[in-house]
């Protein structure tokens, strides 16, 4: 395991990644009691999130999103898993991630966060600011014009920017064969004129040497790199999915002997810096990190009248008046005297 | 009656295999429609009945699902793609509006695009972003599509077997709430059901609620509740936007003067503002009160916690109608 | 009067210039902006003057340049990105309409969008297929985007300046025929126009043509021939979709009561119709005559040989004002 | 010059591509007299059009041009320059190539065509119909999604589909430099899986044999492939356009040195199957071509209603209504009599 990392980061690490897997199967459940709505498990791509925001520094540089890796985005702060719970309550403050955090909010349009990277890399680069950006994406959204026009744009403007394909096989029920005939996601980058390199992304110390190295090409002013982090969707795509109709049964048990969870454990095991009892201390932190989020979440404030706020800066006249309306039903519809 | 009842969603799903089965140039295609069956199940089974060739997954790319299928059908296929949620049309806006909707008239007729093109649309059941989008306004904007909007079993089985045999490219919009949520006896065999011929869900004489798709339903609860207050309030399910069905919408303003239009997008550009435009141009005389909107509002749509506020419900349709009846010329 | 007299695309022009100059974040970009000064001449030296940093030559990609838009203003820039023609928009709505309108909204105003959208749009120059569509009836639908339409040389540069300044997102449309076809006085120095309000382009008492973009042209040519008939005929230019300057609308229509709306899009689901609609909701017992669509047709924008019969020219518009000052009720 | 060629195709060939700069030549002096709109010129990329559909038999093989090839399709026969002159003049039946030419109308909408040339060629392929589909396309829009799009699900559907890359290095302004940082156009096919080819554009037997073994391979059932053929954009990006204003001087007259109409010549010319009598007669048949050309185009008729044909293949009750207001509105214009 060589690896330029301390052990405090790599304790820190496995400890990000069963918050990650513990807040995942706690959503799930919360699903499954009707608490949520659909919410998209992590558990196999936690060593790709993990190794890949380990090796950046979040006071410079940036991370966006797709939507299972705000479970593992701890590096940024206890705070991207308290929105991240909000969001999965459909609560508007979930979108909401507050500076001086550099995350941004789940996407659900996929790939189009790819050339939203491309541009706040060019902003950095325009105003001289240190930094680079990782976006993060999966192997069907790589089928998008967006991912496409991204590289291409990317690799005309140098700018700092890291693309992560985190391929774990399958864009819900596609499996990556019928995704793309290249041979592999990352020799894509032959497309864009950028370096393009393939990692294991069950192994969160190989991401994180690519990444380290991506980034500092970045900053040397070298432009972008895509990544390609193979792992493996170990759960269903999210709490709606039925993958058992899909997902070939050997092919799924074989990725469980890879699971990063169990597999840098053990790293970490051997290399004596990790026993039953930091599982225990680790799974109990995560235990609450997701409890202290749900908390938190449950517990926010919400006027249906919200729903106005922030279309613009300032509401234009038809806002008000529709805005005025609704109160005045709302108020009706509470017996009236509310108004 | 011995139709047997069905959800939407299995409605469609048998007209899809009805259809594939009468003509062998049917082709469905799109995201997970094949293997999974879709992930509303509106295509399970299809691959078993009739093969990979004829229901494909495709790559994760709208433009290309909807290019491809222009190729496809100026080479003499009849392509029904899937647009996995509406909001992902945006995806695909330069295919749909820039090129499906105009081969026919650039090309004079050399190249039809008997094109269905089905996708689920609508809120109400706490989908992400983008999932619950009403983009009528937009679509109905675009000259050359067909805008088709199902609110009960039946027609989603008379309408989109039309739909897939109609030779111009339709949008076929399935409600997400409606695919379990809707259930209604649907009529074997075959079974058409035109465009362009609104349908009374339920008949009344004061007041004429217009609407589409899922508020169809939400209406009928809205005149349901009226009646029993002992109004009569009729609810005109417009089926079909484009072709809309001027005749009976004049006919209804007419009966009733009064005139509330339900839907559940945006107002401004909305479809309702093209209803209300439409009754100005052809019944003007007729109103005895404003036509009025209920709708959304001016704001994207919103998350989970605040969608029930935000899409029309009965008590929003009843204040409505119950402020209509108040105004006295 | 001493402004001096410019065409609207030296006003554009000549506003981009002094918004660079005033704010070093604002950054202009887009296809054959910089180095070729733009296809119409509206980005003419700035490369000179501000260097290939503030000023890029994009890839062809639009749904990439209103992308990267997005991320820029994120990253605190002000982007004023050009889309080469509307038409081509559409390649990139999903950025527009799913991304750039929902950033401050989706995130409670952590990432705002102050990001200016040129596009030229528009028919009447004989253009090829998708250079002349007139898509506002699509834009004002999606909730979260202003929609600018200046009509004349010194709008243009007041709603410019405006636009830049915004905090918000903005679609500024620049009429095609207007580029050189529309010249007039352009105050000099800092001149800035508030979005929402109306302008009258003609007052007049007997009826109202409410209008928008290169149509205020055109409509002021028909209220010309109108008055040499003895007929006072009000041109109200509504300078802005979104925010619509509904008190305008409301007192014009309370003033005449007779009320036309021209536009050169595709009529169903247009924005002619929304303004109906709001007069409906507003104004509608001030109504002496149902209020009148003059607009393109329910076709897609036609080939150069039919476009002057698809665009309203003064002579429909004249016509419909005779007819709609023959209703008596 | 080694070919598989007859030398009658060969002919054949040259006489296409004096046609097609003969026709360009005149429908620029047309538009400068004001009698069409924007017009594209073809100079320089003739070879490229020519040699690549003479690989083609255009009783099975399709062709979807951008906007410039039209002026050298002859091979699909004389209609498409007649429906080409209308289609400058502005008049509908410009769009209207009628069967059975196998050749789509000019695109606009830059890219979009290349998907539409996939589905048809998979349309083919689910009919069991031979023949392949060739789509030309710019150095350009090969920036937009839908290219990537195109070629990443032609590659997953192994449809019989040529991308033929007419990269003339300018898109109107925009030299390849600014439009990607890729090696060459041809290596975006590595993100395809399929296999690219790069080909001097100028050469229109070189253009021919790699278009050939394209198709071979396409009718083989091993699907797409993707050509650059590199060529050079001789004159204005279109009628509207001054390209003194950035093309370099010195890099325009090497490659007026190559211009495919005088070194193709030389070559029949050094086999002995012409001289300037070939050449004095194929200029004045390419100009009968466009003379022809143009006298059918101004001649067609046209009503003003014609505007309401074919949106649908039957009207909606609001056109019809639209219709008949727009006959009354011309009835009243033209007097009134007219009715
Ligand atoms: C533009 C767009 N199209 C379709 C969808 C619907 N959808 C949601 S997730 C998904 C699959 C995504 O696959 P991948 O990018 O591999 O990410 P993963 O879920 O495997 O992490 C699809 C098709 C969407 N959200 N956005
Ligand atoms: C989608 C789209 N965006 C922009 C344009 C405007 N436009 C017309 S031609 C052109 C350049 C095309 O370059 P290329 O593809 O290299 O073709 P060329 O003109 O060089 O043959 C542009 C940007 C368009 N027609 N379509
Ligand atoms: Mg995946
Ligand atoms: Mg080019």
């Amino acid at each position: 395991m060589p690896t330029t990392l301390h052990n405090e980061d790599l304790i820190a690490m496995l400890c990000e990644m069963i918050k990650a897997r513990v807040a995942s199967d706690r959503l799930w459940s919360l699903q499954r009691q009707g608490r949520i709505g659909t919410i998209a498990p992590i558990d196999g791509q936690e060593a790709t999130t993990v190794g890949a925001t380990w090796a950046l520094d979040p006071t410079t540089d940036w991370v966006i999103p797709q939507y299972r890796e705000p479970l593992a985005l701890g590096r940024f702060g206890p705070e991207v898993l308290n929105r991240f719970a909000a969001w999965a309550l459909g609560h508007p403050e979930g979108g909401h991630i507050p500076e001086p955090v550099r995350v941004f909010p789940p996407q659900i349009s996929l790939a189009t966060q790819i050339l939203h990277a491309v541009g706040l890399a060019w902003a950095l680069k325009l105003r001289g600011e240190p930094g680079v950006v990782l976006v993060f994406f999966g192997d069907g959204s790589t089928s998008e014009g967006d991912f496409y026009e991204a590289g291409n744009l990317a690799g005309v403007l140098e700018v700092p920017v890291i693309f992560l394909c985190s391929n774990n096989q399958w864009a819900i029920s596609t499996p990556t064969s019928k995704q793309t005939a290249a041979a592999g996601f990352a020799s894509k980058a032959e497309a864009f004129g950028i370096p393009g390199v393939t990692v294991d992304g069950m192994d969160p110390l190989a991401v994180h040497e690519v990444v380290a190295a991506a980034r500092d090409r970045a900053l040397a002013g070298s432009g972008a790199t895509l990544i390609e982090a193979v792992n493996y969707r170990l759960n269903a795509h999210t709490t709606a999915d039925d993958p058992t109709r899909y997902v070939p049964e050997d092919e799924l048990a074989e990725a469980r002997e890879r699971d990063p969870l169990v597999t840098f454990r053990r790293q970490l095991e051997a290399r004596g810096i990790w026993d039953r009892h930091h599982q225990a201390d680790a799974e109990q932190a995560a235990a609450s990190a997701i409890d202290h989020a749900w908390n938190w979440a449950t517990n926010l404030p919400l006027a249906q009248l919200d729903l106005f706020d922030h279309v613009f800066a300032n509401p234009t006249p038809r806002q008000q008046r529709q805005r005025a309306a609704l109160a005045d039903h709302l108020g009706h519809e509470s017996g009236g005297g509310a108004r | 009656m011995s139709d047997p009842t069905m959800t939407m969603v299995a409605a469609i799903n048998a007209t899809l295999a009805a259809e594939m089965e009468r003509d062998e140039r049917v082709v469905v295609f799109g995201e997970d429609v094949a293997l999974s069956g879709g992930v509303f199940r509106a295509t399970e089974g299809l691959l078993d009945q009739f093969g990979e060739d004829r229901i494909v997954d495709m790559p994760l790319a709208e433009a290309a699902i909807l290019g491809a299928a222009a190729g496809l059908a100026a080479g003499g296929m009849v392509p029904v793609p899937e647009i996995q949620f509406l909001g992902f049309g945006y995806q695909a806006m330069h295919q749909l509006a820039g090129q499906i909707a105009r081969f026919r008239y650039r090309t004079l007729g050399r190249f039809e695009m008997p094109i269905t093109i089905r996708s689920p649309f609508g809120g109400g059941v706490r989908t992400p972003e983008l999932h619950s989008d009403s983009l009528e306004g937009q679509l109905t904007n675009i000259a050359g599509l067909k805008v088709v909007t199902p609110s009960t079993a039946a027609d989603a089985k008379g309408l989109l077997t039309e739909a897939i045999r109609d030779p111009d490219p339709v949008v076929f919009l399935e409600p997400l709430r409606g695919y379990r949520g809707v259930k209604g006896p649907v009529p074997q065999g075959e079974y058409r059901v035109p465009f362009g011929k609104a349908r009374w869900a339920t008949p009344g004489d004061d007041v004429t609620i217009i609407t589409w798709s899922y508020q169809v339903e939400v209406a009928v609860r809205a005149a349901r509740n009226l009646a029993q207050q002992g109004l009569s309030v009729g609810v005109l399910d417009l089926r079909t936007l484009v072709p809309l069905d001027i005749d009976e919408i004049v006919a209804a303003v007419e009966r009733t003067g009064r005139v509330i239009v339900v839907e559940e997008a945006v107002p401004t550009g909305g479809f309702a503002a093209e209803v209300i435009a439409t009754i100005n141009e052809y019944a003007f005389w007729s109103l005895e009160a404003p036509p009025v909107r209920v709708s959304g509002f001016d704001t994207p749509y919103p998350v989970g916690q605040l969608e029930d506020t935000y899409v029309p419900d009965a008590r929003r349709i009843e204040a409505a109608v119950h402020r209509l009846l108040e105004v006295r010329p």
